[in-house]
């Protein structure tokens, strides 16, 4: 893993306008992803973490959503200052996505055999044989039995699991060397969840690209991921090497929902949830967010927004964006 | 569970910002209700005003283009016809006939086509195959020509106009409440006051209905421009309103003979009758988007 | 895919028993001897006896019923007594005339108002948009007998450059052909948008963007020919709308089709001709929509595949 | 459980199948049995957790049991009587005190009713339980109970979060003082800081008023975290039971295994590494189901006789009952 980051936001801010009023969806975020390393995105609802990946992919659905800030630069271009056509150009070939439901994002009129195949007819100007017996190739690889006779059926004859598949045998079509997989097994049972985590950590593995993991679950990118970004009302409130983040937890948000999963094995204890719901984007606090649901809120969080530095006494990639850290990294158990 | 951050672009995305424009057409629901006020407030008043005889008739004041003064020293405002009736009065009583026929229609259609859509809607099975299979085959039935061969049976009248589309639209109602009831059904509140054990009245009239009104106006305000058109057209045809009563397309009709010397007789009703439904129209499409976006097809 | 033919050719077949039994219902609900009512007021007493007999009147219902359908089976719905001809054949002589009215209509709105509503949907909320639906509410309001009569005056009587009425060039054809067009259009126009602009926010089309395609191929390929899917429908049934406007288009035009001589029919009490007339166009209306749902079956692998 | 207590539901080899339909007359094809033979016991105050992944009939059972959907065989007894064959007025007695939580708390709360007329409506259907003059002051206790300001049952659903909805749905279930609440996914559509407030409520709750739970969930560790009991359910069937240490700590049951190697473990690094189980393929159609052992499709332990023999629901290796001809102790799984 080179240090050298293949992915850089800085202070991305994205509104979006609403019947009720213009919303500040993402609102400040930074963070790097390098070249070969697995990201985690994480966040409830409302944190921004789809939207940041619409950005990186420049498909904010326009006209209700706007960038109105900040820089995304991938391999040292800036891709907010790009023209739409090179954006475009970059997308399936340098950076893929893959979404959360299968179903909906395959075109229910095409045969998936061609929906992947319109990635090399349209990129490479391969021609349909050409494209088929690539799309065919791809289909063995992501796991789909019987891939012949499968390449020409429509979605809807797939079960979730082979959808997700298909999904990510369009994404990998071209080799991109960031692949973005937004909460790709959310819509599928645990067994299947398995399996798709399992074969995008093989997959990475073989084609030596990035992945950014958006998720809500902090179970599912345990395993895989190497850093975790946190994001709470569109900021970035923590970030560092996974396992150092779980374990040391130097934001009261990030502890809350550690303290908030029953476990699956040991004593059950009672759930120290956070209190409070998820916040309403068009009626934010002042300073810190996460403020009136935090037990170790002050006066100085309602004054000053917390920005994101090195958590007190941890090792230096790991950041948290609270003016309390020291404490929370105290009181944890 | 990513459902919010999906939710704020989906749903924000329809429409561009509207916190300078307040709610979703507003101005048109305005627009649309002040002009149809106005044909209302006509309808019932202007005959008392206008005096109209429809069978007199006055030779000397035969096709008076717009603005002429006539044999007793009136001024005919919009021309006059004919036999000499003045187009203004005629043109009132028009509207009245229109809006009572457009009302009328509605009602019988609407009573007929929620009652048929509750029922298959909410109850399904045969009686909803049945009910289905039946409005297919009257859509699948031009509705104007039925409206001819049953007009054509029953002769000119206006209470025949009503019935004649009444039987033609009342599918819409019908598909319209079937569907909104179905989804409604299926919907986790009515499963909950089914297991506090509420009975099958309670469910339709607490849960299912109130779910209903909202499409079922919309469709009415949407309907009633093309009940008013249909209307005129069968009336044009000779096969709606009998001469004593002219509506608009009467009037149309009887302008057809005359059109190398008095344009107007033709031409004015038939404006007065398209802004009409064009703001009606508008109503029905500014309330949809408001209250029902899913029915953008009708 | 054969399934589904199958399904749908049943469901034609069984809508126009119903558009029969449709109009042998209103005949026999209708108060009055139908024998009286279709002969009018100033038939004598044989000719009244004559078509009771014809009818199978004196019968029960049920036999007039069969009687009736055996009749509509074999396209005989007795001799036209003002004509002095079967009153089939006096129909089928009409049909073409109105199918060319139909066809070009249902062409120039289609080439017309797809793209309309494409331009709409693609730049939703902005000035060509409002424009365009201005355009089609105007389309959908207007009442069409009106609208003929106002171009007549315009371009026949006005400015002299179109003939107002008959049959036989192409000029003939370009005023009836506006006039029935105008409302189907503008609803073509209305669908396209609304169906475009409720795909362009799905998951599949923000797929097709992340796969880095061209904007035209997102919309062009992707979005619409989904968006298609329930347009197809909508046009099928509204194909109706257009199949009767042509008894007003040819009415104010003097267009000798089926619909002007259902028009003069109904005049002449000829119910017969009537019956004929308007079988034929439920006919004509429900082979359409076959057409459509085997375009819709074609557009739709989700259909078309339920059946095996 | 000591045989002089009568539980409080007996459920035994319960059925449920819906019509499968052809598509060109709409007759009746076939069925699908989305439930194909399901018993358990949940004593008072007791809760059982049923576990399994789409398809499996979990939510089928929790809706047969509280009437939505028809029972086409078996039979539910609650305190003794079967639900299945009292008589109307009798069955609307007894299933009052059998109430239920969904798990949208978006599509199960009438969003043209408020608060107050939600939760009253119960005591409309039954006027017994609340007199109409004592309705405000029993909605606003019960809102308090449930964790909401009192003050805001004139609102609307849609002027709540999530969460907040959720206890309003408790609250409803709790209106006619039920004895067992089925929660079906209760807690699953909610933001996991969310799901933690409210899987404490129900736990105090069940403390509090002795209710006894139908706990329905795809998440293990949810179950495990809330449950006495567990049952896993694959394909209309249970394939496994037994209390839920024993469970957890000594699966037999593949299925089981594979289900519990598949949950997603916030801190792998505090416990040796484990190889995962990652089981092939998707489940097979309920309309068409495998002869035999259900699960031998995805087993990577099937031999032929799974195909013909239907392995029965019994205490295997001297441990708890499970469906499986070649059941084994697996304890790695998970550090207990």
């Amino acid at each position: 893993m080179t240090s050298e980051p293949l992915l850089s936001v800085r202070d991305l801010r994205v509104e979006f306008s609403t019947s009720a009023g213009v919303v500040t969806a993402v609102d400040g975020a930074s963070f790097d992803v390098r070249r070969g390393e697995t990201v985690a995105l994480l966040g409830e609802s409302g944190s921004g973490k789809s939207v940041t990946a619409q950005a990186m992919l420049g498909i904010i659905p326009k006209p209700a959503g706007r960038v109105t800030g900040g820089s995304i630069e991938y391999d040292g271009r800036d891709l907010l200052a790009l023209p739409a056509t090179a954006t475009r150009e970059l997308r399936g070939r340098e950076i893929a996505m893959v979404f959360q439901d299968p179903l909906s994002s395959l075109n229910p009129v095409f045969r998936v055999g061609a929906q992947i195949g319109e990635m090399f007819r349209k990129h490479r100007g391969a021609s349909r044989k050409e494209a088929r017996a690539e799309a065919l190739e791809l289909m063995r690889r992501v796991g789909i039995p019987a891939a012949e006779k499968r390449l020409d059926d429509y979605p809807h004859q797939f079960s979730g699991g082979m959808r997700q598949r298909v999904m990510i045998a369009m994404a990998l079509a071209l080799s991109p060397r960031l692949l973005i997989a937004d909460e790709p097994t959310t819509a599928l049972d645990v067994t299947v969840q398995a399996q798709i985590m399992d074969l995008l950590a093989r997959l990475q593995d073989e084609e030596g690209m990035s992945l950014v993991l958006i998720t809500h679950d902090l179970g599912v990118v345990a395993d895989v991921a190497d850093r975790v970004v946190l994001m709470y009302a569109g900021r970035v409130v923590e970030a560092g090497p996974i396992r150092e983040v779980y374990e040391h937890s130097a934001h009261p948000y990030t502890a809350g929902l550690m303290g908030s999963l029953p476990a699956i094995d040991g004593p059950r204890e009672r759930l120290t949830p956070i209190q409070g719901a998820p916040p309403d984007l068009l009626d934010l606090p002042s300073g810190c967010s996460f403020r009136p649901r935090c037990a170790f809120a002050s006066e100085r969080c309602a004054d000053e927004e917390p920005v994101l530095l090195g958590a007190p006494g941890r090792p230096a990639p790991h950041s948290s964006a609270c003016h309390h850290a020291g404490k929370v990294l105290t009181d944890a158990p | 569970m990513t459902s919010t951050d999906l939710d704020l672009t989906t749903t924000a995305v329809p429409r561009p910002a509207t916190s300078t424009r307040g709610r979703a057409g507003s101005a048109r629901i305005r627009f649309g209700l002040a002009v149809i006020i106005v044909y209302v407030v006509a309808a019932a008043i202007g005959p008392w005003l206008v005096r109209f005889d429809p069978v007199a008739t006055r030779t000397q004041d035969r096709l008076k283009p717009p603005g002429s003064r006539l044999s007793d020293g009136s001024l005919a405002i919009l021309g006059t016809d004919q036999v000499g009736q003045d187009l203004l009065a005629q043109m009132l009583q028009g509207a009245r006939i229109s809006i009572a026929v457009g009302l009328a229609t509605l009602l019988l259609a609407g009573t007929i086509g929620v009652t048929v859509g509750l029922a298959a809607g909410y109850f399904g099975g045969w009686l909803d195959s049945v009910l289905m299979r039946l409005a297919d085959i009257q859509l699948a039935f031009p509705s104007i020509l039925l409206a001819i061969f049953i007009a054509a049976l029953l002769g000119p009248s206006v209470v025949n106009v009503v019935i004649v589309l009444a039987v033609s639209n009342w599918v819409t109602f019908a598909r319209v409440t079937r569907g909104q009831a179905l989804t409604t059904r299926r919907r986790e509140f009515v499963d909950a006051s089914r297991t506090l054990g509420a009975g099958t009245w309670r469910l339709i009239r607490r849960c299912v209905l109130p779910a209903c009104i909202a499409p079922v106006l919309v469709v009415a305000t949407v309907e009633i421009g093309h009940v008013i058109l249909a209307e005129a057209s069968l009336s044009f045809l000779g096969l709606g309103t009998p001469a004593s009563t002219p509506s608009w397309g009467v009037t149309i009709a009887n302008g057809r003979n005359y059109l190398a010397d008095a344009w107007w007789i033709s031409t004015v009703p038939g404006i007065a009758l398209a802004f009409l439904v064009v703001s009606l129209g508008v109503l029905g499409d500014a309330l949809r988007d408001r209250y029902d976006p899913r029915l953008r097809s009708l | 895919m054969a399934a589904y033919v199958l399904r749908r050719l049943f469901f034609s077949v069984f809508v126009l028993w119903g558009a029969v039994t449709i109009i042998f219902v209103v005949l026999r609900l209708v108060p009055g001897d139908p024998a009286y009512i279709m002969l009018g007021p100033d038939a004598d007493q044989a000719q009244v006896a004559a078509l009771r007999a014809q009818l199978g009147l004196d019968h029960s219902l049920i036999q007039q019923y069969a009687t009736y359908l055996s009749n509509v089976v074999r396209l005989d719905f007795g001799q036209s007594f003002r004509l002095n001809a079967d009153s089939m054949s006096l129909v089928l002589q009409r049909v073409p005339a109105t199918v060319q009215l139909a066809s070009t209509a249902l062409l120039v709105s289609l080439l017309i108002g797809l793209p309309l509503g494409v331009v709409a949907a693609l730049r939703a909320n902005t000035w060509i948009d409002r424009g365009i639906s201005v355009f089609s509410l105007l389309g959908q309001s207007t009442p069409s007998f009106w609208l003929g009569i106002v171009m007549i005056l315009l371009f026949a009587r006005g400015l002299q450059v179109l003939p107002s009425s008959g049959s036989g060039s192409w000029a003939h054809l370009v005023l009836p052909t506006i006039t029935l067009a105008l409302p189907f259009l503008a609803i073509l126009v209305r669908l396209t948008r609304s169906g475009l602009l409720e795909v362009v926010h799905e998951g599949y089309v923000q797929t097709a963007r992340a796969k880095g395609l061209l904007e035209s191929t997102v919309i062009l390929s992707h979005a619409l020919r989904n968006a298609l899917i329930p347009i197809v429908t909508v046009v099928g049934l509204q194909f109706g709308a257009l199949l009767g406007g042509t008894v007003i288009v040819e009415t104010v035009f003097a267009w000798p089709g089926v619909g002007r001589l259902l028009i003069d029919s109904i005049g002449r009490r000829d119910y017969g001709v009537v019956q004929a007339s308007i079988l034929l166009v439920a006919t004509i209306f429900v082979g359409i929509n076959l057409l459509v749902d085997l375009i819709y079956g074609f557009l739709d692998p989700r259909v078309r595949l339920a059946g095996d | 459980m000591p045989p002089e207590t009568t539980p409080l539901l007996q459920v035994r080899d319960l059925h449920t199948t819906f019509p499968l339909r052809s598509a060109l007359l709409r007759r009746t094809v076939g069925h699908v049995q989305a439930v194909a033979g399901v018993s358990f016991d949940i004593p008072a105050g007791g809760t059982l957790g049923l576990v399994g992944e789409s398809g499996s009939g979990k939510s089928t059972v929790a809706r047969t049991i509280v009437g939505l959907e028809k029972c086409a065989a078996g039979s539910i007894l609650f305190e003794g009587e079967d639900l299945t064959s009292l008589p109307p007025a009798r069955m609307r007695q007894v299933r009052r005190q059998l109430q239920m939580i969904f798990q949208d708390p978006y599509a199960s709360l009438n969003p043209r009713a408020t608060v107050e007329q939600i939760i009253t409506e119960a005591w409309e259907i039954h006027p017994d339980v609340v007199p109409r003059d004592r309705f405000k002051p029993e909605v606003r206790e019960l809102l308090e109970r449930v964790g909401l300001n009192p003050d805001h049952a004139a609102r609307y659903p849609h002027q709540f979060s999530g969460g907040q909805r959720q206890r309003i749905g408790i609250a409803r279930a709790l209106a006619l003082r039920p004895k067992l609440v089925i929660c079906d996914e209760a807690v699953s559509a909610l933001d996991v800081s969310v799901q933690a407030q409210v899987l404490n409520l129900l736990a105090e709750l069940r403390e509090d008023l002795g209710l006894a739970y139908l706990f329905i969930a795809h998440d293990l560790s949810v179950v495990r975290h809330i449950s006495d009991q567990v049952a896993v359910m694959y394909l209309g069937r249970i394939v496994e039971t037994a209390s839920q240490q024993e469970l957890f700590a000594e699966p037999v049951h593949p299925y089981t295994q594979a289900l519990l190697s598949a949950v997603p473990d916030p801190l792998p690094w505090a416990r040796p590494p484990r190889t995962p189980i990652i089981i092939g393929g998707d489940v097979p159609s309920p309309a068409d189901p495998p002869s035999g052992c259900r699960f031998r499709t995805r087993c990577w332990k099937a031999q032929d006789v799974c195909a013909t023999e239907d392995p029965a629901l019994e205490p295997r290796l001297g441990l708890h009952p499970a469906a499986c001809h070649f059941a084994e102790r697996r304890t790695e799984l998970v550090v207990g």
